[in-house]
C-alpha cells in the first residue's frame, strides 16, 4: 500500500503548496504595499485574507483565448510544462525529521539536488515554447532572452551548490541537512549562499532580474498572449518556483529543520516554514527595493562576476575540505 | 572623495555593494511607516470649503431662484458646458426676483473642467461650485446635470446639496423629463445632436 | 518485465515521432518526452545519476539550444516553423527494404547465443535506487569517474572546450560593435562641417 | 527475484536499442531540415547510451556510465557546434534546406 501512502501524501502536498502559493502571492501584495507606503489589497475579507480566493476565481472565468498566429499544440502544452515541472520539486524535498530517521516528504532520492536542477532544466521549456508558440514578436523576444538568462545563471547556481555538496559529503536533500546539525552552511560557504541567492532570483525571474517580463519593453514578456487559465498556470508556475527555490535554499544553507541556538522546543517543521517564510520575504523585498537589469548586464554579470566568483569557491572548497579532511 | 563617492575601482564597486544594501534598508524602514492611503469609500477624504467640484443653484432666502438667466456663465464657460434659456417671470409665476428666470439651466458635467469662471462670472452668486466630487455613472447622458439636479430644493433651505434632500436623486435619471427632451440616452451622448436640438429650441423660444 | 515493454514502446513511438514531425518545434517536444521516457529507463538500470544528467545535460542544455535557434531563426521570417520538408523520391521503396533488414537485424540479435546471464560483480554492489554508495548511484560513479576512470573526464573537458572555441569561432559576431568615444566624435566633427557646408551654400 | 539479474534478457535491450538507432539514421538520411536531421543523431547518441548502461547493469561494471557519460558530453559539444553551423549558414545562405547549402561541392 505504499504507492496509495505516495498518493495521499502528494495530495495534500498539493493543497498545502497551492494554498502556499496564494497566500505568498497575498504576502507579496501586502508587504510590497507597505513598503510602497500602501496598505495593499484589504478590500476582499478582513485584511484582504480572501483576495487569493476573489483571484483565483476572476482568473478561472475569464477568456482562454489563443491567438490566430500561435501555434495551437505548443500553446496550450506550454503552461502544462512550466507548473508539472514546478511542482515536481515537492516531491523530493524534506520538510521535517520529529524522530530521528523518519523523514516528512513524499520521496527521499540519494540525488536529491540534482533531481531538482533536473526539473529546472525542464522548467526553461515552459517559458521558452510558449513564448515561441505564441506567433508574436514580445512573447518570442522574452522568451528567448528567458532562455539565455536562465540557462547562463543555471551554471553559476549549479556551481554553488557543488560548494555545499562538498561540505556536505551527500547529494540527498536530507543528508545535507543532518550535516548541518553543528553548523549552518551559510558560514562556511557565505559566498556560495550569496551566489545561490542571486541566481536563484534569476532562475524564478523575479525582479530585479525579471528581464523576461521587463513590462516596458515586452509588455509581459513570455506570456503576453496567455489570458485565463493557462496564464495562471504560468502565474502559480512562477510562484512555486519561488517557493522551491526557498525550500532549497533553507536546506542547503539554512539548516533545513535545524533549529538555531538549540531551541528544539519548537518543532523542525515549524523552523523550516519559518526559514522559507524569511527567503520570501527577502524575495519581495528585493522586488520593492531594485531596479531592473539591463539585458547586456545582466549576461555580463552572470558569466564575468558569479561562474568566476563561484568556480573560485567550489575550488577553495575542494581545496580546504582536501586538506583538513 | 568626490561627491561622497570613494576614488579606486575597488573602492567605488565596494562603495555600490553598500549603496545596494542602503537602499534595501530605507525600503524596510518604510515598511513601517504610517501609510497616507485613505481607505476611500469607507473612510471620506474631506475636501477644502472652497474646493471645485460639483455645481449647485442657489435661492434667496425667501425661496426664489437667485438665476436671472442672464447667461453669463454660459458666455464665461471655458468649455462652453453651460447652457442656460432664459424666460420672463410672470406676474403669476415669480421664480426670481427680476425679470427673467433660467427656464432651462444645464451643465455638461463631463466637460466642465471644474475652473469656477461661472461663479466669478454670476451677477447674482447663484451658480457655486460645491466640495462634492463623487458624480460617476454608467451612463453619459446622466452627466448633464439639469435644474432638477443643480437647483437647491425649497424645503432645504438656500443651500442645501440636492442629493440630501428627503427624496434624494431620483433612482433613474434618464426618465428625467429635462435630459430627456435634450439628450437621447439609448442613443449615447453627442455633444453636438445636444448642440443641434439645443439650438433649434432656442430659435424656437426666441422667435 | 512490464515497465520495459511500456517504456520501449513510449521510446520507439516518441522516436517516430521526433523524425516524422513536419514542425521542429513539435520534434523537440518528441524528443523532450523520449528522454524523459530514457531516464526513467536508466533508473531501471539502477543508472541514478545518469537518468539526472540525462535530463539536467540532454534537455536542460542541448535541446535548449535547438529550441534556442528555432525562436531565433524564426524571427522575421520564419523559416523554421515549418522547414523544408523534402523527401528523396526512393523514400517509400528505402524504408521498406529498411524496415526488412531491421526486422532481419532485430530477429538475429534476439536468436544470437548471446551471454544472457551476467558475470559476477566487478566493481560494486546493485541496490534500490535512491539508495547511497550502492551501483549507479552519485557516490559509485563519482568514484570510477575520478579515480579508474580519470582520463575520459579530462577527455570530456577538452571535447567541451573545443566546442566552446568551434562554437565561438563559428557562430561568433565578426564584427563587434565596440561604442567608442573616438568614433562619435569622428562623426559628431563629420556631421558639423556638413552643417557648416550647408550654410554656406 | 535475484537482485543482480536484469528484468529482462539483454538481448531485448539490444533490440530495443537497434531500432532507435534505426529510426534516428532513418531520420538523418530522409529529412532535409537541419534540426530534425540533428535531433536524429541525438536519437542515435541515446540508443547507443542505453545500450552502454545496459550492459554496465548486466555485467555491473560502472565503465558503462562512464562511457555514456562521454557520450552525453560529446553529443552536447556535437550539438552546440552543429546548431552554430546551422545559424552560420542561414546567416549567409537564407536557406536551411542541406540541399540547397552546396557551395562546398567542387
Amino acid at each position: 500500500m505504499s504507492w496509495l501512502l505516495v498518493l495521499i501524501k502528494s495530495a495534500l502536498l498539493l493543497f498545502v503548496v497551492i494554498t502556499t502559493f496564494a497566500y505568498a502571492m497575498l504576502f507579496e501584495r501586502k508587504i510590497m504595499g507597505w513598503m510602497q507606503l500602501r496598505p495593499g489589497p484589504n478590500r476582499v475579507g478582513p485584511w484582504g485574507l480572501l483576495q487569493p480566493a476573489a483571484d483565483a476565481v476572476k482568473m478561472l472565468f475569464k477568456e482562454d483565448l489563443t491567438p490566430s498566429t500561435a501555434d495551437p499544440l505548443i500553446y496550450k502544452l506550454a503552461p502544462f510544462i512550466s507548473l508539472v515541472s514546478a511542482f515536481g520539486a515537492y516531491a523530493i524535498i524534506p520538510w521535517s525529521e520529529p524522530r530521528p530517521g523518519d523523514i516528512w516528504s513524499i520521496g527521499n532520492v540519494n540525488a536529491g539536488i540534482l533531481f531538482i536542477f533536473a526539473l529546472t532544466a525542464i522548467g526553461v521549456y515552459g517559458v521558452s515554447l510558449g513564448g515561441w508558440a505564441s506567433g508574436s514578436k514580445y512573447p518570442l523576444l522574452g522568451s528567448v532572452r528567458a532562455t539565455a538568462q536562465m540557462i547562463s545563471y543555471e551554471l553559476a547556481m549549479t556551481m554553488s551548490v557543488i560548494g555545499v555538496l562538498i561540505v556536505a559529503g551527500t547529494t540527498s536533500l536530507a543528508g545535507i541537512v543532518h550535516a548541518q546539525q553543528r553548523i549552518w552552511f551559510v558560514i562556511p560557504q557565505l559566498i556560495g549562499f550569496a551566489i545561490y541567492f542571486v541566481t536563484a532570483v534569476a532562475e524564478t525571474n523575479r525582479a530585479p532580474f525579471d528581464l523576461v517580463e521587463a513590462d516596458a519593453e515586452l509588455v509581459a514578456g513570455f506570456h503576453t498572449e496567455y489570458s485565463g487559465l493557462r496564464f495562471g498556470l504560468f502565474f502559480i508556475a512562477e510562484y512555486v518556483n519561488m517557493l522551491t527555490v526557498s525550500c532549497v535554499a533553507t536546506l542547503l544553507f539554512f539548516g533545513g529543520w535545524n533549529a538555531p541556538f538549540g531551541w528544539t522546543f519548537i518543532p523542525g517543521i515549524v523552523w523550516f516554514i519559518l526559514k522559507v517564510l524569511f527567503f520570501i520575504f527577502c524575495y519581495i523585498w528585493l522586488r520593492a527595493t531594485m531596479p531592473r537589469f539591463r539585458y547586456d548586464r545582466l549576461m555580463a554579470f552572470g558569466w564575468k562576476v558569479l561562474l568566476p566568483v563561484a568556480t573560485l569557491n567550489l575550488i577553495a572548497t575542494a581545496v580546504v575540505v582536501a586538506v583538513k579532511g | 572623495m568626490k561627491n561622497g563617492v570613494p576614488r579606486g575601482r575597488m573602492r567605488k564597486h565596494l562603495y555600490n555593494v553598500g549603496a545596494l544594501f542602503r537602499g534595501l534598508a530605507t525600503v524596510f524602514g518604510f515598511m513601517f511607516m504610517r501609510k497616507p492611503t485613505i481607505g476611500y469609500p469607507s473612510v471620506k477624504k474631506q475636501h477644502a470649503p472652497r474646493f471645485h467640484g460639483l455645481h449647485e443653484l442657489r435661492r434667496y432666502g425667501d425661496g426664489k431662484e437667485r438665476c436671472i438667466g442672464c447667461e453669463l456663465c454660459a458666455i464665461a464657460c471655458p468649455a462652453n458646458a453651460i447652457t442656460v434659456i432664459g424666460a420672463e417671470n410672470t406676474p403669476s409665476d415669480r421664480r426670481s426676483p427680476g425679470e427673467r428666470y433660467a427656464a432651462r439651466y444645464e451643465i455638461d458635467e463631463l466637460r466642465c473642467i471644474f475652473c469656477g469662471m461661472c461663479e466669478e462670472a454670476c451677477p447674482t452668486d447663484a451658480i457655486v461650485l460645491t466640495p462634492r466630487f463623487e458624480m460617476s455613472d454608467y451612463r453619459r447622458g446622466s452627466f448633464i446635470y439639469a435644474k432638477d439636479r443643480l437647483l437647491v430644493p425649497p424645503e432645504a433651505g438656500v443651500g442645501t446639496p440636492p442629493d440630501e434632500r428627503p427624496g434624494g436623486i431620483p433612482a433613474d435619471l434618464g426618465e428625467v423629463a429635462e435630459i430627456k427632451s435634450t439628450t437621447d440616452i439609448d442613443k449615447g451622448y453627442s455633444a453636438t445632436y445636444r448642440g443641434q436640438i439645443l439650438k433649434t429650441q432656442r430659435r424656437g423660444l426666441a422667435g | 518485465m512490464t515497465l520495459f515493454w511500456i517504456l520501449g514502446v513510449l521510446l520507439v513511438a516518441s522516436a517516430v515521432f521526433v523524425i516524422s514531425q513536419r514542425k521542429p518545434v513539435y520534434s523537440v517536444v518528441g524528443l523532450l518526452f523520449h528522454f524523459a521516457v530514457l531516464a526513467v529507463f536508466f533508473l531501471t538500470l539502477n543508472a541514478e545519476f545518469l537518468a539526472v544528467i540525462q535530463i539536467v545535460i540532454y534537455s536542460g542544455a542541448t535541446l535548449i539550444l535547438f529550441v534556442f535557434v528555432i525562436a531565433l531563426l524564426s524571427s522575421g521570417v520564419a523559416p523554421f516553423s515549418v522547414g523544408p520538408n523534402r523527401m528523396p523520391k526512393a523514400a517509400i521503396p528505402a524504408g521498406l527494404i529498411a524496415f526488412v533488414a531491421l526486422a532481419l537485424v532485430v530477429y538475429g540479435i534476439l536468436r544470437a547465443p548471446l551471454v544472457n546471464a551476467p558475470r559476477a560483480a566487478t566493481t560494486s554492489i546493485p541496490g534500490a535506487v535512491g539508495a547511497p554508495n550502492v551501483f549507479g548511484s552519485v557516490a559509485d560513479f563519482g568514484k570510477a569517474l575520478f579515480t579508474t576512470h580519470l582520463l575520459p573526464f579530462e577527455m570530456t573537458a577538452f571535447i567541451l572546450m573545443v566546442a566552446v572555441i568551434g562554437v565561438v569561432a563559428l557562430a561568433g559576431e565578426t564584427t563587434p560593435f565596440v561604442p567608442s568615444l573616438r568614433r562619435a566624435r569622428i562623426i559628431e566633427r563629420e556631421m558639423r562641417e556638413a552643417l557648416l557646408r550647408g550654410g554656406e551654400e | 527475484m535475484n537482485e543482480a539479474a536484469l528484468p529482462v534478457a539483454i538481448v531485448n535491450y539490444i533490440a530495443l536499442s537497434a531500432v532507435i538507432l534505426f529510426i534516428g539514421a532513418a531520420g538523418v538520411m530522409l529529412r532535409r531540415n537541419p534540426l530534425i536531421m540533428l535531433m536524429s543523431i541525438e536519437l542515435m547518441w541515446n540508443a547507443a547510451n542505453l545500450l552502454f548502461l545496459a550492459f554496465a547493469r548486466a555485467w555491473l561494471n560502472n565503465a558503462g556510465h562512464i562511457f555514456a557519460f562521454i557520450v552525453i558530453t560529446v553529443a552536447a559539444a556535437e550539438a552546440a557546434i552543429g546548431l552554430a553551423i546551422v545559424v552560420v549558414v542561414f546567416r549567409s545562405a537564407q536557406t536551411v534546406d542541406v540541399d540547397e547549402v552546396a557551395s562546398l561541392k567542387g
